[in-house]
């Protein structure tokens, strides 16, 4: 039994917008995989919850008309990994999402609840930077659609209003068209467990194939908050496939990221992941965009 | 003649009630209007609680009663140790443990609890309570060696320095015999880590009065001793206890301890006799019951040209954490262990259980030698390579030859045992092909293959007492109900010794049913299951008593078959004489007869006790076969096999059922397995299951055990302890190989990618470029 | 099977939702006891325990009028309630039962053992009851029983009893707890002498000719009265398990002659 | 402070149920507390030992982290549901007890849901996948070595393909061609 002060279930969007208002303290529920587990720990007993785990018109993967990819904030990592729109055009998304916990967490987890609660190691959150997803809030004032690098602050603060929820997340066109992504977990084991360091990358290629139009890389935990090596980025955008080039852009996420030492990991040791990981998530995306490095 | 059931793969007897989940663990048999127990633990890992402030709690609604360490008027000091009490105080485990405290002695000892109706009033309560406690903070020290020097805090007064116990093996002179000429040198660092048991159901009790007394249902390993252990730390007889033991969820020695059922009995006293649950969540299961205890060797060897061990010396400081448990015994079993598996003229050795405000450290799986067995085996390994031997070859040279005896404990060695188990294991993973296949490899991804042996011996003799007793009932069809001292936990003692008495009594296996659920009331008196003496010690006894049984079966069949006893037998359940093979009556129409005859009807059952004066070594080997990614700094085991001979196999699928146990709990102690305190606060940083890394699925590649099955002539069923030895040479099996893989040999546990990451980096293997040129230290 | 339970907040409601397949539970004996199948045939119970105006008992000059949720240990309790009613409650043994069972619920039950009804109609109780259209009335009790159909969905708001009158009873049954074979009740009340009784497996009966017979002759003799009630043609006893015909006829006979014997010793 | 409590409809192994719960409670609670469904264990309680696992609509959930008043309107199987009203096992349960997969049997029941989910899907999974979707239990008693045996077994059977099956032995010695990066 859980340590809840109240339950409020929300029968709709606007039905959650009233609850948050009506009750100003309580904190929102989705699948309830990390707030459950929080309350049981003691930081959040006795809080007061709007549940919105049954408001089934937030799940669900569609392409609106502006032909941007539309995840219902609700949606389960588990029906993102099969989802033939996911796998067919942001298919690192689904792999991402594929790595959080165990089966039965993928179940329950929601990609809206990975995302709001700022922590920096969310699996969704790194692809999600990557491919500049754009999260789209709605709450008293209407709808309102943030950038995902503006919707994280910081440590476990994200750019959530009184009374709104997340109720989409949404990925341009521009922004997965002929794009290819892969993603590295690295963590001390192979399930179950929370990422040491994530890292994402998805290229554009040329039309040859030789050189890189477009090339973007999000990490998870090697900052407060899921961040961008833009830095990087720009060295490599415009340049010839090759290995220098590529062993270069590894090198230069150094740049923008600055993990810490924690008994979890050693800064030396995640800067090191970091750059190994960026060039063979690099070399496998420029596999699946069917270019070839040519040595 | 072949046996019918000993050796036979005879399904698990719970087997179908566990598939269907209607087996009854303890928490599915308490009530539901129980009381709920939630312990106040210290939030300090040295000090003394100067008042703990109840008021505020007491508020909250559901909450029934706080106890804390200042209602225990007198003081009754209680040994834990789920060893058998011994009538000479000398041979008495130390006891030294309070069920609360009011000095605690690490971060998480018992001061307190709440009781409640729900387990939401009771958390309410303990996290006011965890504020409201005044404590005077003391010093703490966290390693053994640390804790033994002058100026270290001291926990308990009649240990100075914090040595538990000290105690020296020699033998010849090593002074003299490093003189010999053209010796080389090895020597080396060996460290290991406090892991715990993450049996899948946490330890859990509940207890109420009935009839004057205390009944305590817990989740053990060791019910008779509970109840004796109960006595002594509530002050009270012995007999005012009735423990029961259901079905245990895993126990792997942290249930060999007594743990909770002490604080929860005396609760339900204070209260009348209410019934009360004290249910451990699983993060003070972690810190709060017991671990594994982290020792840390110096081993040096002087080797002769020819590979032979000249002399050696061993050094172990034996972490023992903040109150005794199982006292020296760990730390002794790992010396003890040290002169036999490399027998050696000239040995000095000396070993140190040593107190630290750690979580307290028992037994688990092994009880030492997966510890020792890493030193050992990481030493045999650097010995061969500074000989250039191969280090299969140098272990055959200089292990423990056929017909060794051991004069203390009256071991010997009757088969060439460990050449059976290398030479089974080579063939079965292709060791030798893959040796050569894997010579001087380069690049990133690099793989290894090695082995490893291990020292062991089966149950605890001569060190205490070992004793099994065993009651066997016949129904009037026949059937029998046996009740043993040997407690179920998983491993399948009840459906081996169904096996052996069904062998025993020539009658069909599914006529023979255990009485799992053990009752101190009921059940014959035993020591539990420890030290894998299950099989092996229940063996003495119910061989015994199974033929004591016989005897009375025959003596009625005489009188009704008027046939003389000696002409007279019992196959296949039916009664036979011997003389013509004629079956003269089944063993069911004999056993309703005695019953209801009138011309002397006799209840037919027998009941026995043996005491064992004898052990048994129990060795084997694992190959373990990796590939090691060394940018990532991660290790994929690739293929793993573990041979052993632990005598005559008496279920395949169960015997192979505990070697994979083993090997899984030795990958984890290999590769990610760590339980981690905050050096300034003495706080446990990992004590939850997503933070203590225990392997998933995902983490283990198909496991494979195999035997040679060399018929012990001690053992009533020529069978040897089986439980431990599978997790002791795992660990140095995949150390070697990863150095085999990449000539980085790494002396400490686990091998986890920090630890990978840092070796590699410091042998070269790892430089990244633009390290040098930030100038960032690497550390 | 009654599936809905109504709590009835007032008389109004009460008696609004009474429908032909509702049924009132008042304190419950009757509708829960062992046999009964009032609740399996209704679909809707409504409960008269929460409502309001049912439960007090008002004195006004010379009678007294009774709540019909007054339970009978109420009446035991109560200072005002004549001793003769508070007699005929106590044979009711139980005291728990006491706490339970309702002066409306007896009345409205009719049992052919009611413990009160004897005495309240040799008393002339006056049931104040209300029907569906809203509409009170105020029915002396032994009209109620005559037309007993024409009420079903009426509820007994209250009823009112004389207090100042000489009335004695009397009860045969085998045990304190087994139903009675015969109560019957004699009143000297308005100048007349008023008798009647509740026969097992019978039913309540206005013993009107016994009450002319001691009328005339106010000491006609045991044998005559009993003869009197053993050819009395009217009356329709049958042998059951509480006595036979022929044992009834006597015990009405030889209680009635008693009743006024006692009655003519305390004439006022 | 008052208690809230909220009725919750649902369908339990098979049978429609309605009870009323305490909307703190969690889905375990409910099936353990309410139903007496003891083969649903608690381990950890945080979702991550899986031995409380139970199927709800088809996919496989940790119901320690899964409110009970969210099962209005589900489908619930758990382990007591997999068996026959004359007591037949499914195949999955037989397969556990033939392999050698039960030892302690405290993460048995939270294994045969997952696997009972599998084994239906009528899917064929390779050995890696297998491992991937059992991998949100934790087992210290068996290493998974039979357990994955005996659900890869029950698979192919399933598939119609028994000699394969059969083909499925405990002598797993592999060999990797080709050398495998972590990524």
């Amino acid at each position: 039994m859980y340590d809840i002060k109240a339950l409020y279930e929300a029968e709709s969007v606007q039905d959650a917008i009233r609850l948050l208002q009506e009750h100003p303290e309580a904190q929102i529920l989705a699948g309830g995989s990390d707030v459950l587990v929080q309350i049981r720990e003691g930081r959040r007993a006795g809080v007061e919850l709007v549940s919105i785990y049954m408001l089934d018109e937030l799940r669900g993967v569609s392409i609106d008309e502006e032909e941007n990819i539309r995840i219902g904030s609700l949606t389960s990592f588990s029906h993102i990994t099969k989802d033939p729109i996911i796998q067919k055009y942001i298919n690192v998304l689904g792999e991402a999402v594929d790595m959080v916990g165990g089966p039965q967490i993928r179940a329950i987890g929601t990609i809206g609840g990975n995302t709001c609660n700022g922590v920096t190691s969310a699996d969704s959150a790194s692809t999600l930077m990557a491919w500049d997803a754009i999260i789209e809030l709605t709450g008293p004032e209407g709808v309102r659609r943030v950038p995902i690098k503006d919707f994280y602050i910081k440590a476990k603060v994200v750019d959530i209003r009184p009374a709104e929820i997340q109720t989409a997340i949404l990925i341009p066109k521009e922004s997965y068209d002929r794009c290819f992504g892969h993603y590295i977990k690295y963590s001390m084991r192979n399930a179950l467990d929370i990422a040491t360091t994530g890292c994402s990358v998805n290229v554009r290629l040329s039309d040859d194939k030789k050189t890189f139009e477009r090339v973007r890389i999000g990490y998870g935990v090697a900052a407060p908050i899921p961040c961008r090596a833009y830095t990087a980025e720009a060295f490599l955008n415009g340049k010839e496939i090759n290995d220098e080039n590529i062993k270069k852009f590894a090198e230069t996420v150094l740049e923008d990221i600055n993990p810490r030492d924690s008994w979890r990991a050693g800064k030396a040791l995640r800067q090191h992941i970091s750059v190994v990981m960026a060039e063979r998530a690099l070399r496998e995306s420029i596999r699946l965009a069917g270019g070839v490095v040519n040595e | 003649m072949s046996n019918k059931y000993i050796g036979k793969a005879v399904t698990r007897h719970d087997a179908h009630d566990k598939a269907m989940g209607r087996i009854k663990y303890t928490d599915d048999m308490c009530d539901k209007g129980a009381l709920v127990i939630r312990v106040l633990h210290s939030t300090v890992a040295n000090g003394i609680v100067k008042s703990i402030d109840t008021s505020e709690a007491e508020k909250v609604p559901g909450v029934v009663r706080i106890f804390t360490c200042f209602d225990i008027k007198e003081k009754h000091y209680y040994p834990t140790a789920g060893h058998p009490w011994s009538t000479d105080p000398s041979h008495q485990d130390i006891a030294d443990r309070l069920i609360m405290t009011d000095r605690p002695l690490f971060y998480g000892d018992d001061i307190g609890a709440v009781v409640a109706e729900d387990e939401v009033a009771a958390s309410q309560a303990l996290r006011i309570l965890e504020k409201s406690v005044e404590y005077e903070e003391l010093p703490f020290v966290l390693d053994a060696q640390e804790a033994m020097k002058e100026g270290a805090p001291q926990l308990h007064e009649k240990y100075p320095n914090n040595v538990l116990a000290h105690t020296e093996i020699h033998m010849g002179s090593v002074e003299e015999a490093i003189k010999e000429p053209g010796l080389t040198k090895v020597e080396g660092w060996y460290e290991t880590q406090p892991v715990q048991h993450c049996h899948i159901e946490n330890f859990i009790c509940y207890a109420y009065g009935e009839g004057g007394r205390t009944v305590v249902v817990t989740s053990t390993q060791i019910p008779h001793i509970v109840r004796r252990v109960i006595g002594q730390a509530l002050g009270m007889d012995w007999g005012k206890f009735r423990v029961i033991k259901p079905y245990v969820g895993g126990g792997f020695g942290n249930k060999q301890d007594v743990l909770y059922e002490p604080l929860c009995a005396w609760i339900s006293i204070q209260l009348g006799g209410r019934l009360v649950k004290l249910d451990v969540p699983r993060e003070e299961t972690f810190i709060s019951n017991r671990i594994r205890h982290a020792i840390r060797y110096h081993i040096t060897s002087w080797m002769r040209p020819d590979g032979s061990f000249a002399a050696r010396t061993i050094k172990a400081w034996c972490n023992n954490g903040a109150y005794s448990s199982h006292g020296h015994a760990i730390a002794a079993k790992g010396l003890n262990a040290f002169p036999q598996l490399y027998p050696c003229d000239n040995i000095d050795g000396e070993t140190w259980t040593v107190y630290t405000n750690r979580s307290v450290a028992g037994a688990m799986r092994g009880y030492g030698m997966p510890q020792a067995s890493y030193a050992f085996e990481c030493h045999a390994e650097d010995c061969a390579r500074a000989m250039k031997m191969d280090p299969l070859e140098f272990r055959r040279k200089n292990l423990m030859p056929v017909g060794y005896y051991h004069a203390f404990s009256k071991n010997e060695l009757y088969s060439d045992t460990f050449n059976q188990c290398f030479d089974k294991g080579a063939e079965i993973i292709g060791y030798y092909d893959k040796v050569e296949k894997y010579k001087n490899q380069t690049g990133d991804i690099r793989r290894g293959i090695a082995v490893s042996t291990f020292w062991y011996n089966t149950a605890v003799y001569p060190i205490a007492l070992e004793t099994s007793s065993c009651r066997i009932v016949m129904n009037q069809d026949g059937s029998v109900q046996f009740q043993l001292g040997e407690t179920e936990i998983g491993q399948g003692a009840d459906t081996a010794a169904a096996q052996m008495i069904a062998e025993e009594l020539s009658i069909p296996v599914d006529m023979v049913h255990p009485v799992s659920c053990q009752d101190t009331d009921i059940t014959p008196f035993g020591t539990g299951v420890y030290a894998s003496r299950g099989t092996y010690t229940l063996g003495f006894s119910v061989r015994q008593t199974a033929l004591l049984l016989k005897e009375k079966v025959l003596e009625a069949a005489h009188q009704f078959t008027r046939m003389p006893v000696y002409n007279l037998d019992l196959v296949d359940g039916k009664i036979v004489r011997t003389t013509d093979g004629r079956e003269l009556m089944t063993i069911g129409e004999l056993a309703l007869s005695k019953l209801y005859t009138t011309d002397g009807s006799q209840h037919l059952t027998a009941e026995s006790t043996y005491q064992i004066k004898s052990n048994a070594y129990s060795f084997g080997c694992c190959f373990a076969e990796v590939e090691v990614d060394i940018p990532m700094c991660r290790v994929r085991l690739l293929n793993i096999v573990n041979v052993h001979d632990c005598g005559q196999v008496i279920n395949p699928i169960l015997a192979s059922g505990q070697v994979h146990g083993g090997m899984s709990m030795g990958i984890g102690y290999a590769l990610s397995e760590k339980l981690m305190w905050d050096e300034k606060t003495g706080r446990p940083l990992n004590n939850n299951l997503l933070d203590y890394k225990l392997s998933s699925f995902m983490d283990h590649p198909r496991l494979n055990a195999a035997f040679v099955e060399n018929y012990e002539p001690t053992s009533a069923y020529g069978t040897k302890g089986l439980g431990e030895p599978p997790a002791c040479p795992v660990a140095p099996a995949i150390r070697n190989a990863i150095g085999a893989a990449t000539g980085v040999y790494i002396n400490e546990l686990p091998l986890s990618p920090h630890t990978l990451f840092r070796e590699f980096t410091d042998a070269g293997l790892i430089n990244d470029p633009w390290r040098n040129e930030q100038g960032k230290e690497s550390k | 099977m009654a599936t809905q339970l109504l709590m009835a907040k007032d008389p109004a409601e009460a008696i609004g939702s009474k429908t032909a397949s509702a049924a009132f539970i008042a304190g419950g004996t009757e509708v829960n006891r062992l046999g009964s199948d009032i609740a399996a045939k209704a679909d809707t119970l409504i409960s008269l325990k929460k409502c309001s105006g049912l439960a007090d008992i008002r004195k006004e000059d010379g009678c007294l009028t009774i709540g019909s949720m007054c339970t009978f240990q109420q009446l035991i309790e109560s200072d005002d309630v004549p001793a003769y009613l508070k007699e005929a409650a106590h044979f009711m043994a139980s005291r728990t039962k006491r706490n339970m069972a309702t002066i409306g619920g007896n009345i409205a039950a009719a049992r052919s053992d009611s413990y009160l009804i004897p005495a309240l109609h040799a008393a002339g109780a006056v049931l104040n009851i209300c029907c569906k259209e809203g509409e009170c009335a105020s029915v002396a009790i032994a009209d109620y029983l005559d037309e007993q159909d024409k009420y079903t969905d009426a509820l007994i708001v209250s009823v009112s009893v004389p207090t100042d009158i000489v009335l004695v009873s009397k009860r045969y049954a085998n045990t304190a707890q087994s139903h009675a074979v015969l109560t019957a009740s004699a009143a000297l009340r308005d100048g007349g002498l008023h008798m009647a009784g509740a026969v097992k497996n019978v039913g309540i009966l206005h013993f009107c000719d016994l009450e002319k017979a001691f009328m005339d002759d106010p000491d006609i003799s045991e044998d005559a009265i009993v003869k009197m009630v053993r050819e009395c043609t009217g009356l329709h006893t049958s042998d059951d398990m509480f006595g036979s015909d022929d044992y009834k006829r006597y015990l009405i006979g030889v209680t009635v002659y008693d009743l006024h014997r006692q009655l003519r010793g305390k004439e006022v | 402070m008052s208690k809230q409590y909220k009725v919750v409809h649902c369908t339990i192994n098979g049978k429609e149920v309605e009870q009323i719960v305490d909307v703190r409670a969690s889905l375990t609670d409910m099936l353990r507390n309410d139903f007496r469904l003891t083969s649903v264990k608690k381990g950890c309680e945080v979702g991550e030992c899986g031995a409380c696992t139970v199927i709800i609509d088809g996919e496989g959930f940790n119901s320690c982290i899964y409110l009970a008043v969210w099962a209005e309107g589900k489908e619930i199987w758990t382990l007591e549901g997999l068996t026959g009203p004359g007591g037949e096992l499914s195949d999955i349960q037989q397969a556990f007890i033939d392999e050698g997969a039960i030892q302690c049997g405290f993460c048995t029941p939270g294994f045969i849901m997952t696997s009972w989910e599998i084994v239906n899907s009528g899917k064929e999974y390779s050995d890696d996948e297998l491992r991937k979707l059992l991998s949100g239990h934790l087992c210290r008693c068996t290493g998974y070595e039979n357990i994955f045996r005996a659900v890869k077994k029950t698979m192919l059977r399933h598939l119609g393909k028994f000699e394969e099956a059969e083909k499925v032995n405990s002598q797993g010695i592999a060999d990797y061609p080709e050398p495998m990066p972590f990524m």
